[in-house]
């Protein structure tokens, strides 16, 4: 299989305050192949985002590079620059954030077009109508605005915007977290539907775990800047071997009661440490139940612990 | 802070000397000879760029040198002496703005829509945008003149300090009435209200423990604000009501071209901005629980 | 409907109705004007900006009088008659004066407005914009300006200017502008963290683009709403200039010199104060009326 | 059995600029002591609403309570003084909100917000409160409670917060508890704790819970009960077996059937519930999830359905369980 | 607290200079308020009387020789306040002073008739060169450089003040302070509040303690005119200047009200050197279209009189009977003829009249007037002028490098005598500020300055005005007036005709 994208020893620090640095992504390694859905998870503030916006180049990374076929995306620069661009895209968190209020659904999907100069006159207003059917919105919603659209609706503009360009990859940013489950599903089966059909790569970022099982082929599970484990979803599922991982999965309620009063839950203590100043060793030892002195002194290292299953544990192999 | 304070003076500098005139200007022309001693005098017909670096350079030392007009006093007596008064005006024009403002705030969010409301936003826009010479003599003419009830100007009693008080204090009075009614209407829309409420909390208790603590809040950074303000319009009140603060000065020394004069009191009201400025970013820190002085960058 | 058990057929659905949008389309400005037009304050200020701005135009005319003729025998009238306001201190009818004054004074007001959003806008959208190093450089200039005497700039620009309207709106300008940025500057500070305009950077587009399109109109509420408050400082600020003569050349006057000069007069001819000051708080409440309407129908929390 | 509460044809509307909103059009369920259900629906069905109208804490104006009768202890609520009121409030039913970054006092001391609850309802004063507060604290997991008892809000971290909310819905033992959504805000590892604790509390304390939420996940392992809400109406209750395993209206079924489940197979379609809810301000005439079902039938877009008793505690609302349903129309699937 | 301790004395005079002094050192002060201040503390050789007599004051007598050029001036026992008596030194000594370049006064050229003085300012000659000596303690004696009849009076003025030499020396700051402030006069300051008061009480040393029956002084410095015309109607002032031009009306038959005559006039000056005001029938055409009654009945209604030539009344001619007077009007108002010349200027009904704008600083007054005449030549003249109102510092900044079509100006004398109005407009002098320049008059000038015979002087002066007025680089409009308030039962409070200023040597409350 083909590496797409290939991020090495990536570094996403912020500065806050005055000697304060936040290490938002603390050397990620992680890549991705042609065609397949690689899903990140984690909880509130671990780096999902930053890791996103980093990989699209919104933000420049403080150390390491993200590659794209090869590429340097954070060093390519005029119609390299522009070229990139076309190829990948995001598609963002918040319906309601993600779309400008003071532009119609046709301005929005058209400024792609307009911006790299891919159609004009009525090819464009064809294209637009084309994008919006392809996310299953109607030619009259042209010209409304974004507030007159429901969540579902707004993400599928979203995610008809990132279309537009004809884009190879695809970074989608918990793009289900603030919808109704009901309306969920319509994201998840348009996303799906898009890939088949148009052979995109995608990074999905969530935090709601079984929905990127279902999504994705590969798993990564990152905590505090740091991915800890990543492996094929089903084995990820089924075999979790990070002490982190095993506690997320068996906190995610089962909307089965049977199974949920069957279930032995691992409820962690304690919360999220600040990144601010993450303790040092491996950055789960604050929670983990198993924690031992190494793990305390010592930044496990991510490394395969079965094929194709990365774990960073000093308890692991 | 240092190269702020540098710029200041320098663009005040090079426009005070741009402008025509001098402080030794008079209708009658005096023979040159004696126009000659007179800058000898204050070093006047030096290099503008020797002017420029002894100023500086005494600047340096805290000296802000002689005034040009009022020959035998020096700024800093000026200020010295003048700063004081503008100081007491100031805070007791703080002091009422806050009071009344926040009140009026409270009072008016808490009627909203109804007259009370109506009334306290209808004064607090008109003497929003009243300025303060018409302010003043609206007073004047109403409480010394007319009612003959209090002293129409001067400095020294209390009776002498309400009319400019009230001139100086209801722009800021009204800003802060606005400002707190918008907070506290803001305020009572959040989360927390309802929990209070959720608790069996008194009406009462609710708005004044929970609601007006939190809009006072944002009318702490609005100090640094206020105090500007009341600064500049000081300039016209205390001429107005001939009180012999600081601010009369500015104008004065304008006027004048006394050099030092205008640089000097340009200079301490910039610094003591700035220092005023950093005072209310420390109380919001030490009042507002939440903020920490943090600002976000890239690195 | 009776209940049948032919009422029980299924219907056939189409799956693209459930997307229909039920309700009319409605633009971001006409539900603002929507909205604008329920609030019986703002709608009541719109129409005396109106009412105002025709007096302006008009009221000129109704008069027997122009704003400049003096009948040095009839100085200081009172109301009546012949002279609806009174008269002047030269014998020149008030509400001829007070009319063309509206002229003036609406002009400074909303033009200033105008030129200040203007260079407010460009200044701080760049400043907050590009932020970090730029932004505190552009921020310092602004805070360095702003303290420097105001009546320097004033008689540097009279000298080099000369008086009349245009240095009026310089130095309106001057002083009004370096509020305007600071607003926008926080606006653009906020929104520029938004997701949509990553958005826009991901498709390529350059930093005007996003100023332009994205940026500032998603600024323009709170702009408006500082731009209704600026009219009437400016009206008054104004006034200031004219007394130091920077102002309109008399015999035109603005609201703001005719009631600085009716200050003088106010323990005889209170009526010379009283009509240009009653203009004036009028004026003043409709743009805040207008101000603060806007400003809840710009809201995006009280939207539907 | 004595219902402890019990909601009656509950209409809460709202004033808006676009006209007047039908939050809850005619709500009824009924709870008895020591019990927990959950009250489930899509975002904007009205939960929040019927919740805070049973705490009388929704705003009027824009709110109005249209009809409808809400018996607490055998008492009607709706016809109370405030005053009354806020001596029910905060004692005999206690409530927790969404978002526990925004529900706390920013600027007072988590200790005195409990504290405040206790010296309005008890008498204890002074020590004896902070006592009482800083035992809460504990009690709700909290290490270090005298530490925190005199820190701020924003010293604390989402999931305390939301304990921190709890214990002060706690403090004075209220028979009733109402968590609007608890642990949206949270995520799943603190959901999971917060669970936890909350459901530690019924038993020890015995209090009656209603649990708002969208997430049907969480009420599998929590509600002995289940309102399904869809546009401000109850369009399906019972026990929660029955609501997971018998459901009967296509709205309960949508909602299941669009999150994955364990044991289905994995990489199979979700199957979504198209569209989404009606606006109302202008509801359907009939069954208000007619447009969005997959079996709807003439009859759905003209008539309401009434709430039919399948059970004892089993009721839906939807023309399906009609009896001609079956005869008149071939349904699919 | 003022008010109280006041109330159990009743000889106070409450007044207002309208500004801050700027000085109180005499050698260096200037305006008005530092004069008037300083008049009641300082006593000079010579003060002027209720009559506008020269009395003696620090001088007992004096003589003045033949040529008029020396002037031996007598001391009276006199002391000053710190007990020191007053010599002739004493004058010698701040005389001198004055004259020092380093002083930089900048009326030092007050002192310029003597002999050698304005040589040892300008730094050219020896301060031991000028021709000022204490003959003994009591004796000081002056030359001049040419015959000047106004010097006796000059003697009378702030610059001409003694200072005490010892207090000087040792202190030259002794001014700024009560404590320190030593004088001969009047009066001793007791306070100094600066921008507010100076409190002052009678000086029991004074030569002349016997004669001053005011207890106490306060001079108050107040700027604004509306606040000080508060203050005067709430009590607080017995005694005020300058009062806006909007109250008069209503003051009308207020006994409190008076109006004193002020020697100055009030003009127009045309930059000559600017087209079209370089042809004196435009300059005639605008000066004869002029509704100067109309200006000062409605416009400054402070009963000024309508100027019809330069010099203002209250000055001496040889004959002693007013020099104004003597010289009578000079033009009319005439409309048809200044319609007249302006079309002979080949502006017919104002047709092509070029753009033009008149000039006048800041001031409520200044620009009233200049409306006004703004629309008498609109109205008479077809001409539309417009107005410029500008700051001080640039209007003496634009007046003096002939930048301006038309200035406003008023001008008062620096001394009591024609001649103070008449060298104004010297080809280049200092103050013409017009570019006009004639040599026939510049020679009438000369001549008048030169001879020691009275009559010659006045009769060139007389001439002079007549050219000035053919000429018209100038259009006066009126002669000002001194509108004072003054409670009634004020008495002997001495206003002179020619400033704005009072003394209170003689005054007393009734
Ligand atoms: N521009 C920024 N400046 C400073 N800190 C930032 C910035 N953006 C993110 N952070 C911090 O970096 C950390 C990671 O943030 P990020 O948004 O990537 O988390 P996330 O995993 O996406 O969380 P969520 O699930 O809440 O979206 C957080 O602590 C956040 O506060
Ligand atoms: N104060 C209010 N003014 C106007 N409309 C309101 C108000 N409060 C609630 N509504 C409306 O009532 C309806 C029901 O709201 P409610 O908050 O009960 O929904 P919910 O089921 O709690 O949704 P969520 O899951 O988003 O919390 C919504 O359409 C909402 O717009
Ligand atoms: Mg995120
Ligand atoms: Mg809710």
């Amino acid at each position: 299989m083909k590496k797409l994208v290939e991020v090495v020893n990536l570094k996403k620090h912020f500065r806050v305050g005055k000697n304060q640095i936040l290490k938002a992504v603390n050397d990620v390694s992680i890549h991705i192949y042609q065609g397949e859905t690689l899903g990140v998870v984690g909880e509130s503030g671990c780096g999902k985002t930053t890791l996103g916006r980093t990989v699209v180049r919104l933000y420049q990374p403080t150390a390491g590079k993200v590659l794209f076929n090869g590429l340097d995306i954070h060093k390519a620069a005029g119609q390299e620059k522009k070229g990139l661009f076309r190829r990948i895209q995001m598609i963002f968190q918040d319906p309601y954030a993600s779309l400008n209020p003071r532009m119609t659904v046709g301005e929005i999907i058209g400024e792609a077009l307009d911006i790299h100069k891919i159609a004009r006159g009525s090819q464009r207003r064809d294209r637009i109508m084309e994008l919006l059917k392809l996310v299953g919105l109607n030619a009259d919603h042209t010209n409304r605005f974004p507030h007159e659209f429901s969540g579902g609706q707004r993400q599928r503009i979203g995610i008809a915007r990132a279309l537009a360009v004809d884009p190879e990859f695809i970074v989608c940013d918990e793009p289900i977290s603030a919808l109704d489950v009901s309306i969920q599903a319509q994201v998840v089966n348009l996303l799906e539907e898009l890939q088949e059909r148009l052979g995109l790569t995608y990074m999905f970022i969530a935090h709601d775990l079984s929905m990127v099982r279902h999504i994705s082929s590969r798993v990564a599970v990152m905590y505090l800047g740091r991915v800890v484990e990543l492996a094929g979803s089903d084995e990820l599922y089924d075999n979790p071997l990070h002490p982190y991982t095993r506690a997320l999965l068996s906190s995610i309620p089962v909307a089965d009661p049977d199974i949920e009063a069957k279930r032995k839950r691992i409820i962690l203590a304690g919360d999220v440490p600040s990144p601010v100043n993450p303790p040092p060793g491996c950055a789960f030892v604050t929670r983990c139940p198993q924690a031992t002195k190494e793990c305390h002194q010592e930044t496990p290292a991510f490394k395969e612990i079965h094929d194709n299953h990365l774990a960073a544990c000093h308890r692991l192999g | 802070m240092i190269l702020a304070m540098w710029l200041i003076v320098t663009v005040t500098f090079i426009i005070m000397h741009s402008i025509p005139g001098g402080p030794f200007a008079s209708v009658k022309k005096v023979p040159a000879a004696i126009k000659h001693n007179m800058e000898e005098r204050y070093h006047l017909n030096d290099p503008l760029g020797k002017q420029y670096i002894d100023y500086l350079n005494h600047l340096v030392h805290l000296d802000l040198g002689p005034s040009f007009k009022y020959e035998y006093r020096t700024v800093n007596d000026i200020i010295r002496e003048s700063f004081p008064i503008s100081a007491t005006l100031g805070s007791l024009a703080i002091a009422f703005s806050l009071i009344v403002g926040l009140l009026a705030g409270i009072i008016s969010a808490l009627r909203q829509n109804r007259w009370q409301d109506y009334l306290a936003m209808v004064l607090a826009t008109l003497s929003f945008s009243v300025p303060s010479f018409i302010l003043s003599g609206l007073l004047m003419y109403l409480f010394a003149y007319k009612l003959k009830l209090l002293p129409p100007a001067m400095w020294g009693t209390w009776q002498q300090a309400v009319l400019p008080t009230l001139a100086l204090a209801a722009l800021p009075t009204a800003f802060i009435a606005r400002l707190m009614r918008s907070n506290m209407l803001e305020v009572l829309q959040q989360d927390y209200m309802k929990t209070a409420r959720a608790k069996g909390l008194s009406e009462r208790v609710i708005v004044l423990r929970h609601g007006v603590r939190n809009a006072i809040l944002p009318v702490v950074t609005y100090l640094g604000f206020l105090v500007t303000e009341v600064l500049l319009g000081s300039f016209v009140v205390e001429s107005i009501f001939a009180i012999p603060g600081l601010g009369s000065w500015f104008v004065t020394s304008v006027l004048n071209r006394d050099y030092t004069v205008i640089l000097g009191v340009t200079i301490f009201f910039s610094a003591f901005l700035m220092l005023m400025n950093f005072l209310v970013d420390l109380a919001y820190v030490a009042i507002d629980p939440r903020i920490k002085l943090v600002d976000r960058k890239d690195v | 409907m009776e209940i049948t058990p032919q009422t029980f057929q299924p219907i056939e659905r189409d799956h693209q109705a459930a997307e229909e949008i039920a309700c009319p389309s409605v633009g971001y400005w006409q539900d603002v004007w929507l909205r604008l037009k329920q609030n019986k304050l703002a709608v009541t200020g719109i129409i005396i900006i109106g009412l105002l701005a025709l007096i302006a135009l008009l009221g000129p005319h109704l008069s027997a009088h122009t704003y400049e003729e003096q009948d040095l025998l009839l100085v200081n009238q009172p109301p009546g008659g012949d002279y609806w306001f009174g008269t002047d201190s030269l014998g020149r009818d008030l509400f001829t004066r007070v009319c063309y004054g509206a002229r003036i004074s609406l002009a400074i007001g909303v033009l200033t407005s105008v030129i200040c959003m203007v260079i407010g806008v460009l200044y701080g959208g760049i400043s907050g914009y590009l932020g970090g190093r730029v932004d505190e450089i552009m921020m310092r200039i602004v805070e360095v300006l702003y303290s420097i005497p105001f009546l320097l700039y004033v008689i540097l620009l009279m000298v080099l200017l000369g008086p009349g309207l245009k240095s009026i709106f310089i130095a309106l300008g001057m002083v009004y502008w370096q509020n305007m940025a600071r607003v926008v500057r926080g606006q653009v500070l906020a929104l520029k963290e938004q997701e949509y305009i990553y958005a826009a950077r991901l498709l390529g587009a350059g930093t005007w683009r996003i100023l332009l399109r994205h940026l500032i109109p998603n600024t323009m509420g709170p702009i408006i709403v500082s731009m209704t408050l600026l009219v009437p400082q400016a009206i008054f600020t104004e006034a200031f200039l004219s007394f130091l003569g920077l102002g309109v050349s008399a015999p035109m006057a603005s609201w703001g010199v005719l009631a600085s000069d009716g200050i003088e007069g106010l323990r005889n001819y209170p009526w010379q104060l009283f009509f240009p000051a009653l203009f004036i708080s009028i004026t003043m409440l409709a743009f805040n009326f207008v101000g603060d309407g806007l400003r809840d129908a710009l809201d995006p929390r009280l939207r539907r | 059995m004595k219902h402890l509460l019990s909601v009656n044809n509950l209409q809460v509307h709202f004033k808006t600029f676009a006209g007047e909103v039908q939050a809850v059009r005619g709500v009824s369920f009924d709870l008895t002591a020591g019990e927990a259900i959950a009250i489930v629906g899509e975002s904007g069905c009205g939960k929040s609403v019927t919740a805070q109208s049973i705490m009388r804490l929704i705003p009027s104006p824009p709110g109005r309570y249209v009809a409808g009768e809400i018996f607490f202890d055998g008492e009607n609520l709706l016809p109370k003084t405030e005053k009354e009121m806020e001596i029910i409030r905060g004692k005999d039913i206690g409530m927790i909100f969404q978002d526990p970054m925004t529900s706390l006092n920013p600027t007072m001391k988590v200790g005195h917000q409990i504290v405040e609850t206790l010296n309005k309802h008890t008498d204890l004063a002074g020590e004896a409160g902070k006592q009482r507060a800083v035992e809460m604290l504990a009690l709700v997991g909290l290490p270090n409670p005298e530490k925190r008892y005199g820190q701020y809000p924003h010293q604390f971290s989402g999931g305390m917060r939301q304990r921190a909310m709890i214990a002060m819905a706690l403090a004075c033992n209220p028979r009733l508890l109402i968590a609007d959504e608890p642990t949206t805000a949270l995520d799943v590892t603190i959901q999971a704790q917060i669970l936890e604790l909350m459901q530690e509390l019924k038993d020890k304390l015995g209090t009656s819970i209603i649990l708002i939420t969208h997430d049907l996940g969480v009420v599998a392992g929590f509600a002995s009960r289940v309102i399904v809400m869809y546009a401000g109406k109850v369009v399906e209750s019972g026990t929660t077996s029955e609501i997971f395993y018998q459901q009967r209206h296509p709205y309960t079924r949508g909602l299941l059937a669009s999150v994955p489940r364990p044991g289905q197979e994995i990489r199979k379609k979700l199957s979504p519930i198209a569209g989404r809810p009606p606006d109302l301000i202008a509801p359907p005439q009939g069954c208000a999830f007619w447009p969005r079902c997959e079996r709807a039938m003439l009859v759905c877009r003209e008539v309401q359905p009434d709430l039919v008793r399948l059970s004892d505690t089993h009721l839906v609302s939807c023309w399906l369980t009609h009896e001609y349903a079956s005869k008149g129309a071939t349904i699919r699937s | 607290n003022n008010t109280a301790d006041n109330s159990s004395i009743t000889q106070l005079i409450r007044y207002n200079v309208d500004a801050e002094p700027k000085t109180l050192d005499p050698a260096k002060s200037t305006g008005l308020p530092d004069g008037t201040i300083e008049l009641q503390m300082l006593d000079g050789l010579t003060r002027y009387d209720a009559n506008q007599e020269i009395q003696p004051a620090a001088a007992e007598d004096w003589d003045i020789s033949e040529d008029g050029l020396t002037y031996t001036f007598k001391l009276r026992d006199a002391k000053w306040s710190n007990g020191d008596p007053v010599t002739a030194q004493d004058f010698v000594y701040s005389w001198l002073r004055a004259l020092a370049p380093e002083t930089a006064s900048e009326y030092a050229y007050q002192f310029f008739y003597i002999k050698g003085a304005e040589d040892y300012n300008s730094g050219e000659g020896k301060k031991e060169d000028v021709a000022l000596k204490a003959l003994d303690d009591k004796t000081l004696q002056v030359v001049l450089n040419a015959p000047a009849p106004q010097f006796l009076g000059l003697t009378a003025f702030q610059t001409y003040f003694p200072v005490n030499q010892k207090v000087t020396e040792g202190n030259p700051n002794w001014f700024a302070d009560p404590k320190t402030y030593v004088c001969n006069g009047p009066f001793k300051m007791v306070s100094w509040e600066h921008n507010q008061k100076i409190v002052m009480e009678k000086n029991p040393d004074y030569w002349d303690a016997e004669n001053v029956k005011l207890e106490k002084l306060e001079i108050y410095l107040i700027e604004n005119l509306d606040t000080s015309f508060n203050m005067y109607n709430n009590g607080q002032l017995d005694m005020m200047n300058e009062i806006n031009a909007q109250e008069l009306p209503s003051l009308q038959g207020n006994n409190e009200l008076k109006i004193m005559p002020d020697a100055s006039v009030y003009f127009y000056r045309f930059n000559v050197t600017h087209k079209p005001f370089d042809d004196v029938r435009v300059r005639k055409a605008l000066a004869l279209a002029i509704d100067r009654q109309a200006l000062v009945e409605s416009v400054m209604k402070g009963g000024q009189k309508p100027a019809y030539a330069f010099v203002p009344f209250g000055f001496k001619d040889n004959d002693d009977k007013d020099y104004r007077e003597n010289g009578g009007d000079y033009f009319q108002e005439d409309l048809t003829e200044a319609k007249k010349l302006l079309a002979e200027a080949g502006y017919p009904d104002g047709n092509g009249f070029p753009k033009a704008a008149i000039m006048f600083n800041t001031h409520e007054n200044h620009q009233k007037v200049a409306e006004a005449i703004q629309q008498m030549w609109k109205k008479n003249l077809g001409i539309d002028v417009t107005i410029q109102n500008v700051e001080w510092q640039v209007y003496l900044d634009r007046q003096s490098n002939l930048d301006y079509d038309i200035s406003r100006a008023g001008w008062s004398p620096d001394y009591l005598d024609p001649m103070s109005f008449i060298d104004m407009f010297v080809t280049d002098g200092g103050n013409n500020q017009t570019g006009w320049s004639n040599q026939e008059y510049d020679q009438l000038v000369n001549r008048a300055k030169s001879t020691g015979d009275n009559n010659v002087r006045m009769e060139s002066m007389h001439q002079a005005e007549k050219i000035l007025l053919d000429e018209m680089p100038i259009a006066p409009l009126f002669f000002y007036t001194h509108p004072i308030m003054i409670k009634e039962n004020l008495k002997n409070v001495i206003v002179p005709p020619f400033a704005t200023y009072a003394d209170f040597k003689w005054a007393y409350v009734e």
